[in-house]
């Protein structure tokens, strides 16, 4: 509920998110989130995947979710 | 509105009419022979609560009637020819959506500009088939100031109850006339008021109905939140191409009008009876012929005439009835014979079917028709 | 996606029906998250679109959704919110369909100052009907109707929108996703008409014929040609030939029209 | 039909015909009579000949044009040569004196009536000649009473103007009443 | 062109045989299914010394057709059913103005937006109809790549003779559909060329023909220095509100294809001798058809098909001769019914008619179609 | 009228079928001393119009002349002068038929910059049909749509003109008929899409709703209140809100369209 | 013919012209060249006909034949 | 009808299957039969299920659309699910063996090959699967003569990438003449 929220989450600085989670069933392969992510987390796998290759270097600027045009990436925050 | 007797111009009463229906909502774009009725409302509407724009073109004007429908205000336009031809498009889009609204088309001489203060009945077929791609559509067409006021209540009860565009089909000679009429007071003509749904959101889809029924309609803003496309879609409103589902669809749309007929067809049919030879005429032409009609039953010849105020769905089984019965028809309308093609379908042979045609730009005369009656009369084959 | 923004989207629609890497997505994930900002009641606002893969949008947000005919969806929104002005009214709408087929009904609605928010995703192509050229086309690129090269010049939408009389205009690329959530929360705010047109890649039917690259090139593409109002003032004029302004680019004060017509009302009625 | 009267106003686009012929027609309303009025525009109603047309009745009015006037006005020389034609045997024709120099032949009483000199010399607005015309066609048919053009004609015209279109009526009605007693204009 | 079998889609044949028929001038806006017309002709107009504009929408492109014809170019667009919807209003002033031009409409599942890349055949009547105003209209149909080809070259022939829209109602089937053709050699079919006025400029009456003819028409920019408009004009081409001649010049209209029918009408006729019944049908839907009358014939029964190339002015003659002759008639089409309507009217009781209908966006079953064909050889009534 | 320019006319035609003071016999007027001052051939120089009082015109010139429909003379004249380029091609036509209905023609002729010079009959209202309100009536003045003022704001035409890509746009009144006559050369001498836009008086269906006196007392206003630009620039605020500049308003250069396509052609041709 | 003029003829200031001559059958009685002649050259007379009241008067400006909407006034210049 | 062929390619929008189609049909013309190919598009022709068809004879062909295919070509899965339904008795089916994993029911032979997976990897572009199927379909059905469909291909292609495309074609060609020679992936 957007009406909730006093600023928006997106431009907080996150905690480093637990996990970023592809959502394969929306997923189309585009390969913006590769392309956008800085830390080299993400790449295609096998027949063309999008793979969390790396998460230990995610640094959850979230810059995958925003440019996903499929929604299909989340950035899930660890519970604090 | 009082009991008085007025003088009252035809477009006036169609203005009066909408009001008295429940028309908050006219957009517009001014045509000879039409623009009363834009003119009368811009005035009216501010006074009744209700709004009026004059939009850009006829497109816009037929795409805001829609969108103001939607939110749940009765809505109407009103064009002549050239406009009407702009309409079609959104016309179709109305029948696809099942968006209530009414189309005026107080008709001029064509085609193309033609003579913009002639009367003629050019535009009966474009009517019926004026935009792309199968649709059942509801024409009416008043004869008198009177009767105008009266349709055009109608066709908003219809447009209503039926969820579809209903073009009320005037032509100039009945839009111009003025005639001493007393306007109905409230309560006095049915009003019918669009069915809304009465469930939730969750078990609301805006396209489901019987076979042959109009589905309630979510006023938007009420927060049911759906979708309408012009595009086929199925009960839930989002766009399908599953032939079945099209097919089903497309079968309602033309049911719920096909399977209503007497709810929604009209006409009116005097010295019928014992009639030899009746006389099939609507608008402007009806009234020349009803004086025609007077003048051959006094010279001994036995005529009737039958006016249908519902021109489509077309009266085929009345028609049919005077076929079946052998009795000469003779259609009298101001264009090259576009009613006539469907009398001579519906009679299928069974009788004489011969048409009293002008479109010249004048009313025609009670003198023509009558010798055309006499003509008929005489010779055509009886059966 | 954020999990505070799904209940705007009707989710058994997803994943949508645009190409893989199509930056539409993009848009709507920004048009969103300014809905959420801006607290906008879900059942009292209205999506309006026309006919195009843009246009398609309407089909995927849960609100009350209107996808009309081309060219046209300004004019059935211009009926919608002047019947029931309480309304919010968003209009989503292609390139084709705002300034080609829809031209007329663009400029009058700004011409009006009718408060609704208008959101062109401008790429530059007719991309549903397989990539002919648009009035957004830039010269001399190809198109499946111009395999020659483009003879035409393209409109400058934000100029058009001015010299009409929008109140407020501004321009963002679906790489400036924050400028564009910003800008969709400022034009909603605007009390008339609002442009914002929304530079966004479609690589299907205008990146391929124009040797684009694939749709992270494009984004990276309006990441470099997109700037900023300040910047664009420091560049030479060189430097300024192939870059285009992103964030607001006019605003002004008129009278909104559903209001005047309000006025109206209040003096008129029962005369 | 019995009981029924076929009126035509002509003359040109400026000088108010269609408004005469709606203040006939009322007229006739307030007299507990059925009416229909109808006109006929030209390319943009401007100049050249124009007219309007009633029929009063206490039948049902079925075909609403006038096919063969019973009383026939013409305020200038174009509507009268394209218009006259057709008026009954007998029919009373009321043209302007000042502005008609030639009338076709017909078998209709003429009278030729300076209306528009009236209205311009004697109201000082040329505007107000159909509302003489008016009266002269009243008092010369007694197709409407005398109270009822009246009330019609107040009801219709703008406020401040009453006077003026009154006294415009009454020396119409004087008009016509001097010409039933004076001479009759010929038969031609 | 050379006489090498190719590989060719509908809708290239239709731009290929444009060009063939000496077509010069495009104008038009891109719509599914049509848009391969206007994607070959961008690219091949130039080639050929051409002209292709790609207008801001359909109704400037139908503007931009009739004004270039008027220099004496021979003209063309195409569209599908909601942009047929927009160029109505200007095919009247083409029908009005008598400027010959030629109109494709590919269509397909309405109304409104419909589904985009679906077969049907739902503008038969608009095709007719879809105008305001009572107008002579010709509408050709193909059934095949080839004949795609030849009555797109057909269709100018006939819009430079008569100086008419002539409408080429194509369907997606027939639009998408790649067959082996032979592309016609220059001079293999005739190519009509307009006929131009040999009298000087004082002798010149735009408008002036005979009775049942269409005038020659100068070019602009020659020094005939003449008017054109869509208002009812006498025949030196100006606005005129007379009665008399707006009858004259209307009729006129009328006569100049309803008395050439002869060189207007063609259909293909094909074991109708012999036959009981007689599938009538057009387009991608008498391809169906074909294989269903072959079925039909294997089982023993005398089936006959009957196939109007020429949908408008109707093939009246040929149909009531079928109808007179007591065959039992089948109306296979993809709508719900329009052609159909006709032919009721033409048998005119003398026989059975019935309707093999599908509206669900897919191109109908020759299974269908032959179900249908048993049920009603066996049971329709016979005469 | 002087008789060297008779020739232009259709003499038979006239008088003309416009009222009795009204502005378009001038507009016409100073149109066929331009075009006797041009030279043009009048054997391959063609008037196209639209639908309205103003679109009459056509018929009362001697040319080749097209009355076409309603809002479409723009598109009906880029047939004509994309098919034949030769042609001189000028288009008559009305605010209404212009900014209405026609609105979308203007700007993508304007954009295309195709050479045709357009003359707007800018009577601030729907002349023809008796007098509503169009997008070029001021705001607050009467028209038969408008009876308790009009609530909408007016179209800048030239602005919108500009903003669409016009390449040279220029306004006179029908009381500057020497500055008209020039516009109009200057303007056919452009090889692009040129405005002018003649501010003209209709006393019946605009100056009598709103109490605007004679026809001569209408040609007055216009003198009182259209300024050039010279002038304007040294008059005050407040002295401005009613004034209006006279004269060239834009100039600029931009490939000609028919000419851009002309090289395709030859480019192209035989492949 | 406008090839031949090398300047054109209402920009000259003229002679003055012989005489102003009104066309009655194309005159609609506007008034508009009666409220421009500065001279006083022009009145209505009877019936609102259009008349040259005071000829000697006209200095030939050529105003009333420029704003005449009906092309109903002529300057005919005399002969030189 | 004899000596009909009624060939359907299926797959995903970008596959190329339509190209497919037109290259084989055109062989078909090369090897002196008729032909009649036809498409069915999705929403907007992206992803999900299209397919093309063909139809090769040595008769006139009335009917355009594939009713029973002879020859059933799957690029995908859902293009399987939707498409293969109503293949004749003994049909021949070509499916891509990397990309589909359910078959519905069916009684036509069916073979699953590495279509993509040799595109990728064997050609070094996914982009040339069709090519890939359209030589293994010829050489499993000798529907089209080898020669036909390789000078068929190397007409349409992009001037530069005909030696891929050849290679692509080879490549198709070897992995049906192994499938025939070999195991039959079995009736299901
Ligand atoms: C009246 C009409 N004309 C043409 C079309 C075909 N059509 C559908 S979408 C479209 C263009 C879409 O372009 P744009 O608006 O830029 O949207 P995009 O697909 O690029 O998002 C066209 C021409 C139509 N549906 N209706
Ligand atoms: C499609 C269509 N819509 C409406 C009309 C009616 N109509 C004729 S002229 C006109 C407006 C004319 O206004 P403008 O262009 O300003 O010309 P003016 O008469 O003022 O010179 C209108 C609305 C029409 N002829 N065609
Ligand atoms: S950006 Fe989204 S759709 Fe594209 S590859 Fe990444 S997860 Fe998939
Ligand atoms: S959140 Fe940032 S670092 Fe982590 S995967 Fe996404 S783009 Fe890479
Ligand atoms: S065609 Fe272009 S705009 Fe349309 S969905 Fe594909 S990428 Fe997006
Ligand atoms: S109505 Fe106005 S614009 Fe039309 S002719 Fe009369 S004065 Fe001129
Ligand atoms: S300006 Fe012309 S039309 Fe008007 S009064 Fe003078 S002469 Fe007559
Ligand atoms: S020329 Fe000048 S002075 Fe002479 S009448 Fe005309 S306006 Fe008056
Ligand atoms: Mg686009
Ligand atoms: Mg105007």
């Amino acid at each position: 509920m957007g009406c909730n929220i006093v600023t928006d989450l997106s431009s907080v600085p996150r905690l480093r998110p637990a996990a970023v989670v592809i959502n394969q069933a929306w997923c189309k392969k585009c390969g913006i989130c590769i392309a956008f992510c800085n830390k080299g987390v993400l790449a295609f796998g096998e027949g063309n995947r999008v793979e969390v290759a790396q998460p230990e270097n995610c640094v959850g600027c979230g810059l995958c979710e925003n440019f996903c045009p499929d929604y299909a990436i989340n950035l899930e925050v660890a519970d604090q | 509105m009082s009991s008085e007797p007025r003088l009252v111009q035809g477009n006036e009463a169609c203005a009066e009419g909408a009001i008295y229906a429940g028309m908050r909502f006219y957009a517009g774009y001014p045509i000879t022979p039409s623009t009363e009725i834009a003119e009368i409302l811009a005035k009216r509407l501010p006074q009744v609560g209700g709004k009026f724009i004059q939009m850009e073109d006829e497109i816009a004007s037929m795409a805001a009637v829609v969108g103001a429908s939607l939110t749940g205000v009765k809505s109407m336009t009103a064009t002549s020819g050239p406009g009407f031809s702009l309409k079609q498009e959104n016309i179709g889009y109305a029948c696809m959506a099942e968006i209530p609204c009414v189309v005026v088309n107080v008709q001029r001489l064509g085609p193309s500009t033609g003579v913009a203060t002639a009367p003629a009945q050019g535009d009966v077929m474009q009517a019926r088939w004026g935009t792309h791609g199968d649709h059942p559509i509801i024409v009416l067409t008043p004869s008198s100031v009177k009767e105008t006021f009266e349709l055009t209540v109608r066709a908003f009860n219809l447009a209503e109850k039926f969820r579809v565009p209903v073009i009320l089909l005037m032509d100039e000679v009945v839009g111009h006339m003025r005639e001493k009429v007393i306007l109905p007071e409230p309560g006095e003509l049915p009003v019918y008021d669009r069915l809304k749904p009465n469930c939730s959101r969750e078990d609301y889809y805006p396209y489901r109905a019987d076979w042959d029924k109009a589905p309630p309609m979510a006023f938007f803003g009420e927060g049911y939140r759906y979708h309408v496309t012009g595009l086929f879609h199925d009960e839930s409103g989002f766009a399908t191409e599953k032939p079945e589902v099209i097919d089903l669809q497309l079968r309602r749309l033309h049911n719920k009008i096909y399977r209503h007929l007497d709810e929604i067809i009209t006409y009116h049919s005097e010295q019928t009876e014992d009639a030899e030879l009746v006389v099939i005429s609507y608008g402007g032409t009806a009234r020349a012929v009803s004086r025609a009609v007077k003048l051959a039953r006094q010279e001994g010849r036995k005529v009737g005439i039958f006016r249908p105020q519902t021109l489509w769905p077309f009266p085929e089984e009345a028609v049919a009835e005077l076929a079946g019965a052998g009795k000469k028809l003779l259609v009298a309308e101001m264009n090259y014979g576009q009613l006539l093609l469907e009398v001579q379908r519906v009679a299928a042979g069974r009788c004489a079917v011969t048409g009293c045609l002008q479109t010249n730009g004048e009313l025609t005369q009670p003198e023509t028709i009558l010798n055309k009656i006499r003509e008929v009369y005489e010779h055509a084959p009886g059966n | 996606m954020l999990p505070e923004i799904e209940q705007y989207f009707r989710l058994e629609k997803l994943p949508h029906m645009w190409c893989p890497g199509c930056g539409n997505g993009i848009v709507l994930h920004c048009l969103v998250k300014a809905i959420d900002k801006l607290c906008l009641d879900q059942d009292r606002t209205v999506m309006v679109s026309g006919i195009g893969c843009a246009a398609r949008a309407s089909g995927y947000l849960d609100f009350d959704t209107l996808h009309t005919t081309h060219g046209r969806a300004l004019a059935f929104a211009t009926g919608v919110k002047f019947a029931k002005p309480e309304l919010n009214v968003f209009v989503l709408t292609g390139d084709g369909d705002c300034t080609a087929i829809g031209g007329n009904h663009f400029i009058h609605a700004a011409r009006r100052n009718i408060n609704l928010t208008t959101i062109v995703f401008n790429n530059n192509i007719y991309g549903m009907t397989g990539g002919q050229y648009s009035p957004m086309t830039p010269n001399a690129c190809r198109a499946t109707t111009s395999p020659y090269g483009n003879l035409e010049r393209p409109f400058n939408l934000a100029e058009l929108a001015i010299a009409a009389g929008a109140t407020f205009v501004g321009r963002a690329t679906t790489y400036h996703t924050k400028q564009l959530t910003d800008l969709i929360i400022e034009g909603y705010k605007n009390n008339g008409f609002s442009l914002i047109e929304v530079v966004t890649h479609c690589p299907t039917s205008f990146g391929r014929h124009n040797k684009m690259g694939s749709p992270a090139d494009m984004l990276k593409w309006q990441r470099d040609h997109g700037v900023t109002a300040m910047r664009y003032e420091n560049l030479s004029p060189e430097e300024r030939s192939d870059k285009f302004i992103v964030g607001v680019l006019h605003r002004c004060e008129a009278p909104e029209y559903t209001a005047e017509y309000q006025k109206l009302q209040e003096k008129f009625r029962g005369r | 039909m019995p009981g029924t009267w076929e009126v035509r106003l002509s003359g040109s686009g400026g000088q108010g015909l269609i408004l005469a012929g709606i203040i006939l027609a009322e007229a006739a309303i307030i007299d507990g009579q059925n009416v229909v009025q109808t006109q006929s525009y030209g390319p943009a109603a401007r100049g050249g000949a124009s007219k309007a047309e009633v029929i009063i009745s206490q039948e049902e009015i079925d075909y609403p044009k006038v096919d063969r006037p019973d009383i026939f006005l013409g305020l200038n020389q174009e509507s009268v040569l394209k218009y006259m034609d057709g008026c009954k045997d007998n029919a009373l024709a009321i043209v302007d004196a000042g502005l008609v120099n030639h009338i076709p032949p017909s078998k209709a009483r003429v009278y030729a009536l300076p209306i528009t000199e009236t209205a311009r010399k004697q109201v000082g607005r040329e505007l107000v000649a159909n509302v003489v015309a008016l009266g002269a066609l009243s008092a010369l048919s007694g197709i409407v009473s005398r109270e009822s053009v009246t009330t019609a004609l107040l009801r219709r015209v703008p406020k401040g103007t009453e006077d003026m279109n009154r006294k415009a009526l009454e020396l119409g009605f004087n008009l016509g009443e001097q010409a039933l007693a004076g001479a009759q204009a010929g038969h031609n």
